[in-house]
């Protein structure tokens, strides 16, 4: 029985995508599409932890199963994806491109959850490469300049990733001859897988410098896609960290400060750009890549001190968990803001907004206030130097975060997304309630998963806030008095002065080299042809020959 | 071997005399010439098969009719070799017989009793056991080669008759002036006792060069081909199969005989006859990539594949050149058959078309698959590509010249086998070419009797590549020694 | 007959025989390449004719009287032959002017 | 002596027997041929199925006709030979009925089908031949039976490609003939044996044996189109879909890589080879064809155009993986062939059917087709993805295996040629898919010229499911791999 619920975990979606080909079916896989998710839930529920199933015939030899981290993600992914569900069936079937959206939708759902309970190598690389691939669609879905050019510079990242994945998974397998996740995390694995795996994986979390396609593709996806792809998806990057890397059980030095520093400078980046955004989308987009540069700084640190990693563990989970629901919650909110008619509900959505983004601000007996205090215990063990360096940006972190929440609270009520949703609000309203309530409560259920989160102090937490918030106001006063406009900086920074022409003509690509070409014949050389009356020629030549070959004889009787 | 009854033992003459004697009832009875020239034909097959079974089965035979032995008599002598060419000889007659009879009389009364004459003749020419009936035999042939060249009596025709009977006269000259030569040198003139007389010395080496110029010419070796295009390409159909896949292979065996059992000509000779072999390849090859006719690129291509089987007589070293020699002959065999069919499917083929300008056979609205099907199965036994004879013949003389250690002239024959596949094709892509024809339907008779024959020759030169080992076997005794009586 | 004579029966059927190559190489009508073959063959009857002499006391050989007179019968028919083509081709360029 | 083995003649026989029936029916007598068509491609497929049972137990299936002294025509059935056969039987079962459905109303069809099943046969033969001088024959078979069909249409541009083609075929051909000569001058025998025939002679003479690989490989090469070999693989996309379906996927391309193989494995045997040094430059060789078809691919806005520079570069890999001299590696060269058939035959029977149902032939006229042909294209994009190597698609199988192969020979460098190579793939592949999916059809989109009829529509559909399969179900028993790894234990134990 579990076995079969984890089978149908990533299989439900693929079957509703596949009935979304057909047209007889079509309608019924439609309605169906926010129930892909529920095997997920169920099975994160009930299956007892650890658990591993074989299927040796399947693939290169595959195997399910759950572990204890694996699950706790299967819920939040699971229940994220069953919200963005309701919200994303909401379209009207007149949509042309509906259809295609909701398979890819499927896809991606299947691809993401099916990875985390994957156990083996291969179910692992080709879950995730799905998820990736089918997302390009929910990128590209409004067809507009912006979503093309968000949709390509989105693929070329995925190739990338997928690539380096592929070859950090091939050499990593080869070496540890193995292809369980389990036992790569403890093999002795070469300095070149582990840069491809950090690389291909670190693509999917977003964090900087490997973040430049975030902010373009969370903000052209629809709401709902977005609310998956920055809630759910960048965890799958997360994830697979946690899997392969030897975390707690080797001290990689020089991984773990280059993964510090790239989360370092993440949240500087996200903080600078982000603020300057006028798309809610795109700020809350950059801040999302500045709680991934936490993550990543954590993961750091983890690697640099694996003493420290039985406190950051879990408390990176937490983090995910709580920035999963959190961002979620964002995201389907500015759906339903944007799809609601002004007035009571569409306030009452925004009001409802506040209860995330102060928990992702990291407010006081918030989730986020909670996932912080656990990560500083875990940081403490780290030794002065990189540790207080790490304590600044994780205070840094929420302080910026705070001022992505108020530009995002500031830029909200003017947003008008170029195509309004339309149809049922309602159905993009509830999911969106429903996803802040969870974040809301999460603090409530989380013993259940995993051990107890440690003791707020409710002053440590408020002070970032409240500083954010100060400075917050300060700068916009100040901005305000000096009469001085902050012009956006263009999400995806360099990328944005890449053209946008979006012509797919593969003679436009660049080292294209031309097949070589059938050149008509060069006219043939002239050859003499025999005369009318050939005779004399003929004549000649038998002399001629006679002369040779008496010649010839004749000098084997010369001495 | 001995039969029982020494008059028995006689009877390989009848294979000489038979198709003579025919030739004088077809001359005397025009109407019946297609039946007699049919009947002796067969029978001349059928002997000629019974003679190749006893030689596979005890070795070669050697009879003397009228009991006059060498050096005055007659004698005849019959290895794997000769019994080989005279089953090619009568199996390919009588299929452009058979194509001839089919197509009935517009051929000419003349057909038959030249057509006995040449087989009597080239069967003689076989069966020689010495220089002289080598001379008698190949002037016999000469004159039924001519007559078949004019036949078809246009102004070309006769012209070319007169070229080629020129240059058989003065080859046979020549070839007589050896043979004279030789019996200066030896008083005698028969193989057996030529091969045992050592003593080799200039006149010796004078008629080795006289003979074998004079065979050149008859075997129309470039430079000495002139007369061959306009003859071969002349000619009534069945005349010029009979002509390019018959007639010059009597003067080639006769250069090979006289080459490997008669003298031991300097190794600097044999290079020549290479290079003269690749020479012939070249220009064959090239005239026959621009000839403006279909006949004149199938006459042209006799003159590259001579060449071809030119390139044995330059493979140096016993066990080498054995194999060489073998693969030679086979050649000869393959290329016989295999040009016959082609010659008479061309026949067919202007005939449904009305023309032979290959530049303007695309624009033809009719197409005559089955014969254009024989063309291509025919040229694919003359590039030499498996399953054929051709293919076999080529690999026995790579291998020869590749164990000789002789590479240049590997080189020539993977070159002859590129270049004979270019004219090839160069023909084949005008029966498939289709959008040149001006605004129509395209016409597509389908299969009639006629084709019979050229498809069947066609198929046989197949059929040689893959049956290869029957004839190979009677041919297994041909290293350079093993010629000789 | 003595070997001087002998000797001069072969050196002149060479000379003949050259002089009739060269002539029938370079002689551009039909009838007179007829002769020169004719003249070639004469001139290799006359070397075999040489070839039979065995010395002043023996008769001379027979064989190649043999020879030349089967080359001769040969030769006639086929100058016959050869003659009649030329008609036959002087008939036909009279009917067709279209040839050559 | 003649030795008659009656499975693999049956095998050889059942499309190369028929042929000259097929020459035979006038085009009127459609359903006559396609009955015969089907019921011996059927056969044939059924006998394959039987033959590989019994390769698996063990069995010894062997037919020899004398040719030459010493030489004979043989007819061997190895797990090689399966491997091949199969794929051409599955393949021609497929094809001949996509072709039925795609050549009706045109003229010729006796022709063609029968050029068609002559073309089978000889990959029958090439697959079942028990020395190199069989293979040879039917190397020059294959040869000469497709250039009818490469210029069946009959217009000029046909007819250019089709001297393009025979000009280098004959002439790799002339280099097998002159290489199998020489070896058969040398070794005095030609038979394919696991682990080569050799013997001392890598010793005595290794400069001759070098020349002799050389040879043998640039002739095979030719067919393999490795570069700079290959320009007649473009050119020859002027032909019919199913012939290219043909050329790619079944015949002639793999004929090229199939001997390859052989030389590599069973007249030098790979240790033999390896010492010489000759499966290094192979292996570079196989690179540089990797990297550069690919590059041209970028260039290519017809479609089969691009999709033939693509099986330029993907057939490379089947080189490789044998030049990389590792079991590993070995194992996804040869499940390349089978999975770089499935795929690109699944790609051209699209392709055909674009350009039947909308005239469509460029990339750049794919707008929106996804939309309204959405069944081909989904067959189309399986493929697509499977060719750029993503899980869990027969493409990745191969590369995997490749790629620790790679790794395990401690040659690293391959992975990254591999991954050069995806990129150009995606690179040139996903455009198409975006075109086909994701943007509006400039202006009015094509009209249908004519519907596409299971004729037409089956065959891809289930090439794309087994291009699934074979990924998905690799582990199971009698997958392509499964059967890959069966040889290669015979040929490394």
């Amino acid at each position: 029985m579990p076995e079969a619920l984890l089978v149908a975990v990533p299989i439900l979606p693929l079957v509703l995508a596949a009935a979304l080909a057909l047209p007889w079916l079509r309608g019924i896989a439609a309605a169906a599409v926010p129930l892909a998710a529920l095997p997920a839930v169920a099975a994160a529920l009930t299956v007892p932890v650890p658990v591993a199933y074989a299927e040796p015939w399947l693939l290169l030899g595959a195997h399910a199963g759950l572990t204890e981290t694996g699950r706790v993600f299967l819920l939040f992914t699971g229940v994220l994806w069953l919200l963005a569900g309701f919200a994303a069936s909401a379209g009207t079937p007149a949509d042309p491109g509906r259809t295609g959206f909701l398979a890819c939708f499927l896809l991606a759902m299947s691809g993401n959850l099916g990875l985390l309970v994957a156990l083996d190598v291969f179910s692992f690389y080709a879950f995730f490469a799905v998820m990736s691939f089918a997302s390009y669609g929910l990128v590209i879905h409004g067809r507009t300049q912006a979503n093309i050019f968000a949709a390509r510079v989105y693929i070329a990242f995925v190739v990338a990733g997928e690539l380096a994945l592929f070859a950090g998974l091939a050499l990593a397998a080869q070496t540890a001859e193995t292809t369980l996740l389990a036992e790569l995390r403890t093999a002795e694995l070469s300095t070149a897988a582990l840069v491809l795996l950090i690389l291909g994986l670190g693509v999917k979390l977003g964090a900087a410098p490997l973040h430049l396609w975030l902010p373009l593709a969370h903000t052209a996806a629809p709401a709902p896609a977005s609310a998956v792809l920055s809630g759910a998806m960048i965890k799958a990057g997360l994830f697979g960290m946690l899997a392969v890397l030897p975390l707690g059980l080797r001290a990689l030095p020089e991984f773990g400060m280059a993964l510090i520093c790239a989360g370092m400078l993440s949240v500087a980046l996200a903080a600078v750009i982000g603020v300057t955004q006028r798309n809610p989308k795109t700020v809350l987009a950059y801040s999302s890549v500045g709680q991934m540069g936490v993550v990543a700084a954590a993961i750091g640190a983890g690697l640099l001190v694996p003493e420290a990693w039985p406190l950051l563990g879990p408390a990176l989970v937490l983090l995910a968990a709580h920035h999963a629901l959190a961002k979620g919650a964002l995201f389907l909110g500015v759906g339903a803001f944007a799809a609601a008619p002004r007035g009571r509900r569409r306030s009452l959505v925004a009001l409802a907004l506040a209860v995330p983004a102060l928990a992702l601000a990291g407010a006081p007996w918030t989730s986020g206030s909670a996932a912080k205090a656990a990560l500083a215990d875990g940081l403490a063990l780290v030794p002065t130097g990189w540790g207080t360096a790490l304590g600044g940006a994780l205070i840094l972190g929420s302080l910026a975060t705070t001022l992505l929440m108020l530009r995002f609270a500031w830029v909200l009520p003017a947003y008008a997304p170029n195509a309004a949703p339309a149809g049922a609000a309602a159905r993009r309203t509830l999911p969106a309630l429903a996803a802040t309530a969870l974040s809301a409560g999460l603090l409530a259920v989380w013993p259940f998963a995993l051990p107890a989160v440690p003791a707020i102090d409710p002053v440590k937490a408020a002070l970032p806030v409240l500083g954010g918030l100060a400075l917050g106001a300060g700068v916009a006063g100040a901005l305000r008095l000096g009469r001085i406009r902050i012009g956006e900086i263009p999400a995806a920074e360099g990328l944005a002065l890449v053209s946008r022409d979006t012509d797919t003509q593969a003679t436009r690509m660049p080292l294209a080299i031309r097949g070589p070409r059938w050149r008509p014949q060069r006219p043939r050389p002239v050859w003499p042809r025999l005369p009318a009356d050939p005779w004399p020629l003929g004549g000649a030549a038998a002399l001629a020959l006679l002369l040779a070959m008496a010649l010839i004889e004749t000098a084997r009787y010369l001495p | 071997m001995i039969p029982a009854d020494p008059a028995l033992a006689q009877w390989p003459a009848a294979l000489v005399l038979g198709p003579v004697l025919a030739a004088v009832a077809a001359f005397i009875w025009p109407r019946a010439g297609a039946v007699v020239g049919l009947g002796a034909s067969a029978a001349t097959l059928a002997g000629a098969l019974a003679l190749a079974l006893q030689i596979h089965d005890s070795g070669p035979i050697r009879t003397v009719p009228g009991g006059w032995d060498a050096p005055l008599g007659i004698a005849m002598y019959a290895d794997g070799l000769a019994a080989l060419l005279l089953v090619m000889t009568a199996g390919v007659g009588t299929a452009v017989a058979l194509a001839t009879a089919g197509a009935g009389p517009r051929q000419g009364t003349f057909f038959w009793p030249l057509w006995l004459l040449l087989l009597g003749g080239l069967n003689g020419l076989y069966l020689a056991a010495d220089a002289f009936n080598l001379y008698i035999t190949l002037e016999i042939v000469g004159l039924a080669a001519v007559g078949l060249t004019a036949l078809s009596g246009t102004p070309e025709s006769v012209r070319a008759a007169l070229t080629y009977l020129l240059a058989g006269l003065m080859g046979s000259l020549l070839f007589l002036l050896g043979v004279a030569l030789l019996y200066s040198a030896h008083g005698r003139v028969d193989f057996a006792g030529l091969a045992t007389a050592t003593a080799a010395g200039p006149a010796v080496s004078a008629a080795l060069v006289a003979m074998l110029v004079g065979l050149a010419l008859k075997t129309a070796i470039v430079p000495l081909h002139v007369w061959l295009p306009a003859a071969h390409a002349n000619a009534t159909p069945p005349a010029s199969a009979l002509l390019s896949a018959l007639v010059i292979k009597g003067s080639l065996y006769a250069a090979m005989r006289l080459w490997l059992a008669v003298f031991d000509p300097a190794a600097a000779l044999g290079t020549l006859m290479g290079l003269l072999g690749a020479g012939a390849i070249v220009w064959g090859s090239v005239q026959a990539l621009r000839a403006p006719r279909l006949k004149l690129v199938v006459a042209y291509s006799t003159l590259a594949q001579v060449g071809l089987i030119l390139l044995a007589f330059a493979v140096a070293g016993d066990d080498a050149a054995a194999v060489a020699w073998r693969g030679a002959v086979y050649l000869m065999l393959a290329h016989a058959v295999a040009k016959a069919a082609m010659f008479l499917a061309v026949g067919r083929i202007v005939a449904a078309v009305g023309h032979d300008d290959l530049d303007r056979l695309a624009e033809a609205r009719v197409r005559p698959g089955p014969a254009q099907f024989a063309f291509a199965l025919a040229a694919v036994s003359l590039i030499g590509l498996p399953p054929s004879g051709g293919f076999v013949g080529k690999w026995l003389l790579l291998e020869g010249s590749i164990a000789a250690g002789t590479w240049p002239w590997a080189a020539v024959i993977a070159a002859a086998t590129l270049l004979s596949a270019a004219y090839m094709t160069r023909v084949l892509a005008q029966f498939f070419r289709t959008d040149g024809v001006p605004g129509g339907e395209i016409v597509r008779p389908g299969w009639t009797r006629a084709d019979a024959v050229p498809l069947a020759l066609a198929l046989a030169a197949l059929g040689l590549g893959i049956a290869a080992a029957g004839p190979l076997a009677l041919l297994a005794p041909v290293p350079a020694s093993g010629v000789t009586p | 007959m003595t070997t001087a004579t002998a000797l001069l029966y072969g050196l002149g059927g060479a000379l003949l025989a050259g002089m009739a190559l060269y002539r029938l190489v370079t002689a551009a009508d039909w009838l007179r390449r007829i002769v020169a073959v004719n003249v070639l063959a004469v001139g290799v009857a006359s070397i075999l004719i040489a070839t039979a002499y065995r010395g002043p006391a023996a008769p001379a050989d027979p064989v190649p009287h043999a020879f030349v007179l089967t080359g001769i019968v040969v030769l006639v028919s086929t100058s016959a032959v050869a003659l009649a083509l030329i008609r036959l081709l002087h008939a036909r360029d009279e009917n067709h002017h279209d040839s050559r | 002596m003649i030795q008659i083995d009656i499975l693999p003649l049956a095998i050889l026989m059942t499309s190369m027997g028929i042929a000259p029936v097929l020459f035979a029916i006038p085009d009127a007598r459609s359903r006559l041929r396609t009955t015969i068509n089907l019921a011996s491609a059927s056969a044939k497929l059924a006998l394959v199925i039987w033959l590989s049972i019994r390769v698996a137990d063990g069995a010894v299936h062997a037919a020899r006709l004398p040719v030459m002294p010493g030489l004979d025509l043989v007819l061997q059935a190895d797990a090689l030979s399966v491997l091949f056969a199969a794929l051409s039987a599955t393949l021609w079962l497929l094809t001949t009925i996509y072709a039925v459905g795609y050549l009706e109303k045109e003229p010729n069809r006796n022709r063609f089908f029968g050029f068609f099943s002559l073309c089978v046969g000889a990959t029958a033969g090439l697959a079942m031949a028990g020395n190199l001088f069989t293979f040879l024959l039917f190397y020059e078979v294959l040869t000469l039976a497709t250039y009818p069909l490469v210029v069946h249409r009959g217009t000029a541009a046909a007819l250019r490609a089709g001297r393009l083609y025979l000009a280098y075929t004959l002439g790799g051909g002339m280099l097998v003939m002159l290489g199998t000569v020489w070896l058969w001058v040398l070794a005095g025998t030609t038979d394919f044996v696991p682990r080569g025939v050799l013997g001392g002679l890598a010793e005595s003479h290794p400069g001759e044996l070098r020349l002799i690989f050389v040879l043998l490989i640039a002739g095979l090469g030719v067919k393999a189109a490795l570069v700079p070999l290959h320009a007649w693989l473009p050119a020859a996309m002027v032909a019919p879909a199913p012939v290219s379906a043909l050329l790619h996927a079944v015949a002639v391309v793999k004929a090229g890589a199939f001997g390859i193989v052989r030389v590599v494995y069973d007249v030098y045997g790979i240790d033999t080879a390896a010492d010489l040094g000759v499966t290094g430059p192979l292996a570079a060789a196989a690179c540089v064809t990797i990297v550069y078809g690919s590059l041209c691919a970028l260039a290519q806005d017809d479609l089969k155009r691009r999709l033939a520079y693509s099986t330029v570069s993907q057939v490379a890999y089947i080189t490789l993986g044998v030049a990389l001299a590792g079991p590993v590696a070995a194992v996804g060269g040869l499940a390349h062939l089978i999975h770089q058939g499935l795929i690109k035959i699944t790609m051209f029977l699209c392709a055909g059917n674009l350009a039947e149902a909308r005239g469509i032939k460029a990339v750049s006229e794919m707008a929106g087709i996804g939309r309204t042909m959405p069944a081909t294209m989904l067959a189309f994009s399986l493929a697509a993805l499977a060719m750029i190597g993503l899980p869990p698609l027969a493409g990745f199988v191969s590369k995997w295996h490749l790629a620790a192969g790679g790794i395990a020979t401690d040659q690293a460098w391959v992975v990254a040629v591999l991954l050069g190579s995806s990129l150009l793939n995606a690179a040139y592949f996903l455009p198409i898919l975006h075109t086909a999916w994701f943007r509006e059809p400039a202006g009015a989109p094509a009209a249908a010229k004519r519907p596409i009829g299971w004729m037409l529509g089956v065959p891809p559909a289930v090439t794309a499911a087994l291009v699934l399969a074979a990924g998905l179900l690799a582990n199971a028993p009698f997958s392509p791999l499964g059967w890959t790894r069966f040889i290669i234990s015979l040929e490394y134990s």
